[in-house]
């Protein structure tokens, strides 16, 4: 006599993905509607709906492929195709979900070093202060990923415009957002 | 030890929650075998002394399910049944009776996964409040007869 | 003394798959009274039945258990078998150990034992049954249609070919439904209003067909064989009998410019109107809404020009009681408005149309008389896009199901366009084709093949308007879902056929019962298909779900055939699971004290006073007394009763009160 | 009338002239902003894209100051940042037991007390009924309301205006005296996530909102959002070199319009700040 509803166990990426996330590959009926209006499935190797076939294939090969895609790095979490898809299925959770695995196991894109770059300078900037330095996020991303021209030429005319702060702003309770940070980090083995 | 299994007597109408029990079947959704279902015509005929006879038998918890407001195969019987019902409950309230225990719901003939979300809801709330024994203990005490009404 | 039978059926593995049944017959066979306890592989099957009515009299039995499926799948069928084997069919009860049991659980200890409990609660209840005797109730030999569509036409001719008679109702001022409407029909592409206003004129032609338009049910009392309904004439505003249907009312209005619903708002009408011109009966009503004279008080143009006096401005609703034996829904469906599809523009860009819409611009006798034209600016399409599932199979606007009949009607319209437009270009997003039908499969390939239409496999995100083009972004999931955009002039989306508007109300009306999509409930999804749960209350057409032509005919046929073998006989059986007033032996008579409260508690009207009188005729006491016509057996009166002295047959005090506590003991 | 007001990062750098025109609209309609004391960033993109306890901890935090701090209402200008929050709020609502973890993380007792105002909302609710007679100089421009992606997505969780073509900033520049016109990229992403990691595709992506707005006759684009501000004015020069031809329409933020035609000075209202020139 048990509450138990379900007997049959989603397993592989696409289960791992059910449980930390409750979103629900089988889900998909393939509509193609995300891919459609997802504003970057061009630049992605494998468009949304094409990811969610992947995941009910059950298959090692294409789960490999997805944690390896370049695709999780190019989704920028706009939220289109979840506000359209007719099966409510949160493929931007998904994807964060994917990315962070992905990085985990060091099977992030070549390609997307510099998106992971950007966001891992980002945090690094929060940690140190509490806020975002610009400056300093910026010489932070640049040394990362020896961009070094690049926006350089914005950063002047930000200066003259006021856009820029030459000093970073800190908070008080520094320690509390750093321990944040370190409560994070160990339990997701220090990815940020 | 091994976990508390509630026992549920569910008290249902036969147009609609019967109907809608039948339907989780053909629809195979599982739900926790700790409900006996006692088949009425409508709610409207189901006389709240047998709620009290059935927490006198045993039961930990009850479910009394009809139709919908307004859907009634016979009309009305269903609010007669929640007439009576806030009644009953008032009474039960005033003599001791742990009202939690009983559950009003409605599920039509086409909800065939809400009647097992409510078996799991009640089994899952009873589980918790325990058995029903401080009932039982008093119910021990007057001889014990069938109940021709 | 009890002698019980139990027998235990595995439903092939549908039960014994989850319940140990050997286990429950072994067990039930030592409960007090059973004298015989069996299980068998098919119970419902000739030598299951066969088995348990041989054990009647061999074992001599006065009551059987049959724990199988639902009472509401199979009881019929025991309580039949036992009869013939001689013992009373109310002796005969199940257990449900399929649906109830074994689908919902899986397998073990825990499911036998729930088996076996539902198992002994039934054969507690069976020892306190009573022999019963069905109840035999008059039939009124006329049936009530409502709704005029195909399925109401069809089953309304078929019954009054039969030699019944026939009231067909129509909440709008013509007969003809939703098919009047269209251009022409798949898989034959003949033209719709060709095959259907022959039999409009032989509906409203026939001697045995009373046609009500303009007319919505009120109200419904009774039962089966024995209805008796409200209709509601609402007022047309016109004397019917003086009215020549010249039309020189409706030339003359001066409010033109009402969109006309028979042309879903792609043409326009006038106040005083006949919806289309093979309309049935062929005489206006006037929309009082719209109308001036109902507005500011004057106008009145149709009363000067109508030659023959006909205008009724002060007419009122008039209310037709009638009494009828059996009753056949027809209301059809509506079509789902896409406004709730932001994204597609509905409403926003004139050129993005329904499918119904584009049925009126395909159709010969609408506002484009047949040609393809876009309704922005009356210029021919040269790229269109039909999108299917524009609203079904889509869960998040709260539709999941199919509505069946888009895949189809989108292979037609695109073959339309592709006949009618030369050189124009037509695209259709699909998720799958559903071509299962006679002819249906080689008609949708015949759209693709010979008539050179693009299928693209893939839903539209969404559609805007640049420099006078409609941009649809789409993907085709079939090329790796790389996103396609097409250009398109005009866009036509298959709408989701829904339950029509006020079907709720009037199933609440009907005291039958509505699914969860608020189309009405067949009985039985396989076998039952166009009863329902109500006796004496069947369905034909799309009311029951989305349908195409073919099948509405085919249920509406059915569904008459059900009305004419219930009007072959004089009398029917009623089942007699209805309530009792006690009687005792004088002086007490009845434990009735007559309080009456039971009057009160009846939604039949079935509680009588009956005055007890000793033989000078002096009134001794006054006491209930219950119909037994009237009675349809709820029970709210027995809840009611203070003294408990009226019990209701198959639901008494006594086999309730057996049941619980059965229930409970060894659980 | 006193709000609590969480300004984000990027109304303290690259966007300063939305914090200013934000605080001058406010105290022009006698409003009181108060800055929760001792935020932190919300973590933003970078956050939920590579954790997701830190993506709720860090928004939570500043929920939970804004709570210490007696706060019932906070505006947050930032669209991202509104939408992190919100979404947080809800999350933490819909799942209790992330509570007790982000509470040991941030050390802060959290409730979920705190109600969260985007931009429009606010002026929707304190600034706009009193606005009757002091638009003394209306915005007479054509105006395209750009809403982007977070204003709006996810509707379940934010439940602020509709999805697809939202009205709300196009009511609101109405009444500034500006003509909203219809066009077709009010919701679509100008891909500011990525825009310093990879420049080429915001190159397309606001290339095409840029264009359609052109194409339609605005004078100028009406943003919520700091990102889209950011992003559609400072990478002008990429855009339109992706795009082949020279769009100078400025970005201006709806408290700027809204402050231009309550008669604020333009400097007040960051107006010089801007990398396309306002010329209008």
């Amino acid at each position: 006599m048990s509450a138990e509803t379900h007997h049959s166990v989603i397993s592989g990426l696409a289960g791992e993905i059910l449980e930390h996330t409750g979103v629900k590959a089988s889900h998909c009926y393939q509509c193609g509607k995300c891919s459609a209006g997802c504003p970057l499935s061009e630049e992605m190797e494998y468009p949304p709906s094409y990811i969610m076939r992947m995941l009910q294939t059950d298959d090692p090969v294409m789960e490999e492929k997805i944690l390896r895609s370049f695709t999780i790095w190019v989704c920028l979490t706009c939220e289109m195709c979840y506000s359209r898809c007719p099966m409510s299925i949160d493929i931007p959770k998904m994807m964060d979900y994917l990315r962070e695995k992905s990085l985990k196991e060091g099977k992030a894109n070549p390609r997307a070093k510099h998106i992971i770059a950007f966001h891992k300078s980002f945090l690094d900037s929060i940690r140190t202060t509490g806020r975002l330095y610009e400056i300093g996020l910026l010489v932070d991303y640049k040394a990362r990923t020896f961009k070094v021209m690049q926006d350089m030429i914005l950063a002047p005319k930000m200066l003259v415009r006021g856009k820029l702060n030459i000093f970073p702003e800190l908070i008080k309770g520094r320690a509390g957002v750093s321990s944040i940070f370190s409560r994070s980090n160990k339990k997701n083995k220090k990815i940020i | 030890m091994a976990e508390f299994e509630p026992k549920i007597v569910a008290f249902v109408c036969n147009w609609c929650t019967y109907a809608g029990a039948d339907l989780t079947g053909t629809s195979r959704i599982k739900y926790a075998s700790n409900v006996r279902i006692i088949r009425f015509p409508c709610t409207g005929r189901i006389d709240y002394m047998l709620l009290l006879k059935a927490f006198d038998e045993g039961a930990d918890g009850i479910i009394v399910s009809g139709c919908h407001p307004n859907d009634c195969h016979y009309t009305s019987g269903n609010f007669h049944a929640r007439r009576r019902w806030i009644m009953f409950r008032e009474l039960c309230d005033f003599v001791g009776i742990d009202i939690n225990r009983v559950l009003f719901s409605w599920v039509s003939a086409a909800e065939g996964a809400k009647w097992a979300d409510v078996v799991n809801t009640t089994v899952t709330k009873i589980r918790e409040l325990g058995p029903y024994t401080e009932y039982q203990e008093v119910a021990k005490y007057p001889v014990r007869e069938v109940t021709n009404g | 003394m009890s002698k019980i039978g139990v027998f235990v059926c595995h439903c092939g593995e549908n039960i014994s798959a989850t319940v140990d049944c050997a286990k429950v017959a072994e067990t039930a066979a030592g409960y007090d009274g059973v004298v015989y306890s069996i299980d068998y592989k098919y119970m419902c099957s000739d030598p299951g039945q066969s088995l348990i009515k041989s054990a009647i009299v061999e074992k001599g039995l006065t009551g059987v258990v049959v724990a199988s499926c639902s009472p509401r799948m199979h009881e019929p069928t025991f309580r039949k078998a036992c009869a013939e084997a001689g013992l009373n069919p109310y002796m005969c009860e199940m257990a449900n150990l399929r649906e109830h049991c074994s689908w919902v659980h899986e397998k073990g200890d825990a499911t036998t034992q729930k088996a076996i409990d539902l198992v002994r609660i039934l054969v507690e209840k069976v020892k306190k049954n009573h022999s019963l005797n069905s109840i035999k109730v008059p039939v009124t030999k006329t049936a009530l249609v409502i709704g005029g569509g195909i399925a109401g036409i069809q089953a309304s001719l078929d019954i009054a070919n039969s030699g019944h008679k026939v009231i067909l109702i129509e909440r709008d001022p013509s007969i003809g439904g939703h098919m009047s409407q269209l251009s022409e029909t798949f898989p034959t592409l003949d033209c719709s209003q060709c095959i259907l206003t022959p039999r409009m004129v032989e509906v409203a032609q026939h001697p045995n067909i009373t046609l009500y338009t303009y007319a919505e049910l009120e109200s419904l009392e009774g039962f089966i064989g024995n209805f008796k309904a409200k209709i509601r004439r609402k007022s047309k505003s016109i004397d019917e009998k003086l009215c020549t249907g010249c039309g020189q009312c409706t030339t003359k209005c001066p409010v033109k410019k009402i969109p006309s619903e028979f042309n879903e708002g792609l043409g326009k009408r006038t106040a005083i109107y006949v919806p289309f011109p093979q309309a049935v009966p062929n005489k206006p009503v006037i929309d009082r809404i719209n109308c001036t004279y109902y507005i500011k008080g004057k106008c009145k143009v149709c009363e000067i020009v109508c030659p023959t006096k006909a205008i009724r401005f002060d007419q009122e609703d008039t209310i037709v009681e009638v009494e009828v034996g059996a009753i056949v829904l027809a209301t059809g469906f509506a079509v789902k408005q896409p406004d709730f599809f932001p994204e597609y523009g509905y409403g926003k860009f004139p050129d993005v149309i329904t499918g119904l819409q584009f049925e009126r611009l395909a159709s010969a006798s609408g506002p484009t008389l047949g040609e393809i034209r876009r309704p922005s600016d009356g210029k021919i399409p040269e790229k269109i896009v039909f999108l299917a599932c524009a609203g079904s199979r889509d869960p998040a606007k709260g539709i999941p199901y199919c509505s069946k009949i888009c895949c189809m009607y989108i292979a037609k319209h695109a073959m339309l366009y592709q006949h009618k437009v030369h050189g124009g270009k037509s695209y259709v997003f699909y998720m799958d084709i559903r071509a299962g039908g006679k002819m249906y499969e080689e008609f949708v390939r015949r759209a693709i093949e010979d008539d050179g239409v693009n299928y693209i496999r893939g839903r539209v995100s969404r559609i805007y308007e640049k420099n006078g083009k409609l941009i649809v972004k789409g993907a085709d999931t079939l090329l790796g879902a790389m996103p396609v955009d097409i250009e398109a002039d005009m866009v036509v989306l298959a709408t989701a056929g829904i339950a029509n508007e006020g079907s709720e109300e009037l199933a609440q009306k009907l005291h039958t019962s509505y699914d969860s999509y608020h189309f009405f409930s067949e009985a039985h999804p396989k076998l039952k298909p166009v009863e329902t749960n109500t006796a004496g209350i069947f369905l034909a057409g799309a009311c029951q779900s989305p349908k195409d032509i073919p099948e509405s005919v085919a249920m509406a046929s059915g569904a008459a055939v059900k009305v004419a073998c219930l009007f072959s006989q004089d009398e029917l059986t009623r089942e007699p699971l209805i309530a009792m007033v006690n009687r005792q032996a004088a002086p007490v008579y009845s434990s009735c004290v007559g309080c009456f409260l039971c009057v009160s508690a009846c939604p039949y009207q079935a509680i009588e006073r009956e005055e007890i009188k000793n033989r000078n005729g002096e009134v001794i006491k006054t006491i209930a007394k219950v119909n037994p016509g009237l009675c349809q057996g709820c029970g709210t009166c027995v809840a009611f009763c203070r003294t408990k002295s009226i019990d209701i047959q198959g639901y008494t005090h006594e086999e309730m009160y057996s049941e619980v506590m059965a229930l409970l003991n060894d659980y | 009338m006193t709000l609590g007001l969480y300004p984000g990062c990027s109304l303290k750098g690259s966007s300063r002239e939305y914090t200013e025109s934000v605080l001058a609209v406010a105290q022009a309609c006698g409003i009181e902003l108060v800055e929760i004391e001792d935020w932190n960033c919300c973590g933003a993109t970078a956050a939920h894209n590579l954790n997701k306890e830190l993506s709720l901890a860090l928004p939570a935090r500043i929920l939970s100051l804004a709570e210490k701090q007696g706060m019932n209402e906070i505006v947050v200008p930032c669209a991202a940042c509104y939408s992190r929050l919100t979404v947080t709020k809800y999350e933490i609502a819909e799942h209790p037991e992330l509570n007790e973890t982000i509470t040991k993380a941030n050390g802060l007792e959290y409730t979920g007390s705190v109600g969260i105002l985007n931009i429009i909302q606010m002026l929707d609710k304190y600034v706009t009924p009193n606005l009757e007679g002091r638009i003394i100089k209306p915005f007479e421009h054509k105006v395209a309301c750009y809403y982007g992606c977070l204003l709006v997505r996810p509707h379940e969780i934010l439940k602020f205006d509709r999805e697809e073509d939202p009205q709300s900033m196009d009511e609101l520049m109405l009444k500034a005296g500006a003509t909203p016109i219809d066009w077709a990229f009010k919701t679509e992403c100008c891909g500011a996530g990525l825009s310093v990691s990879r420049t080429s595709s915001v190159g397309r992506l606001s290339g095409e909102i840029l264009k359609d707005a052109a194409d339609r006759g605005a004078e100028a684009i009406i943003v919520a959002c700091p990102m889209c501000q950011s992003n559609l004015d400072m990478r002008r020069e990429a855009i339109n070199s992706y795009l082949g031809e020279k769009i100078d329409i400025p970005v201006l933020y709806a408290t700027q319009v809204l402050g231009l035609a309550l008669g604020l000075e333009r400097k007040a209202l960051g107006l010089q700040r801007h990398f396309v020139p306002v010329n209008i």
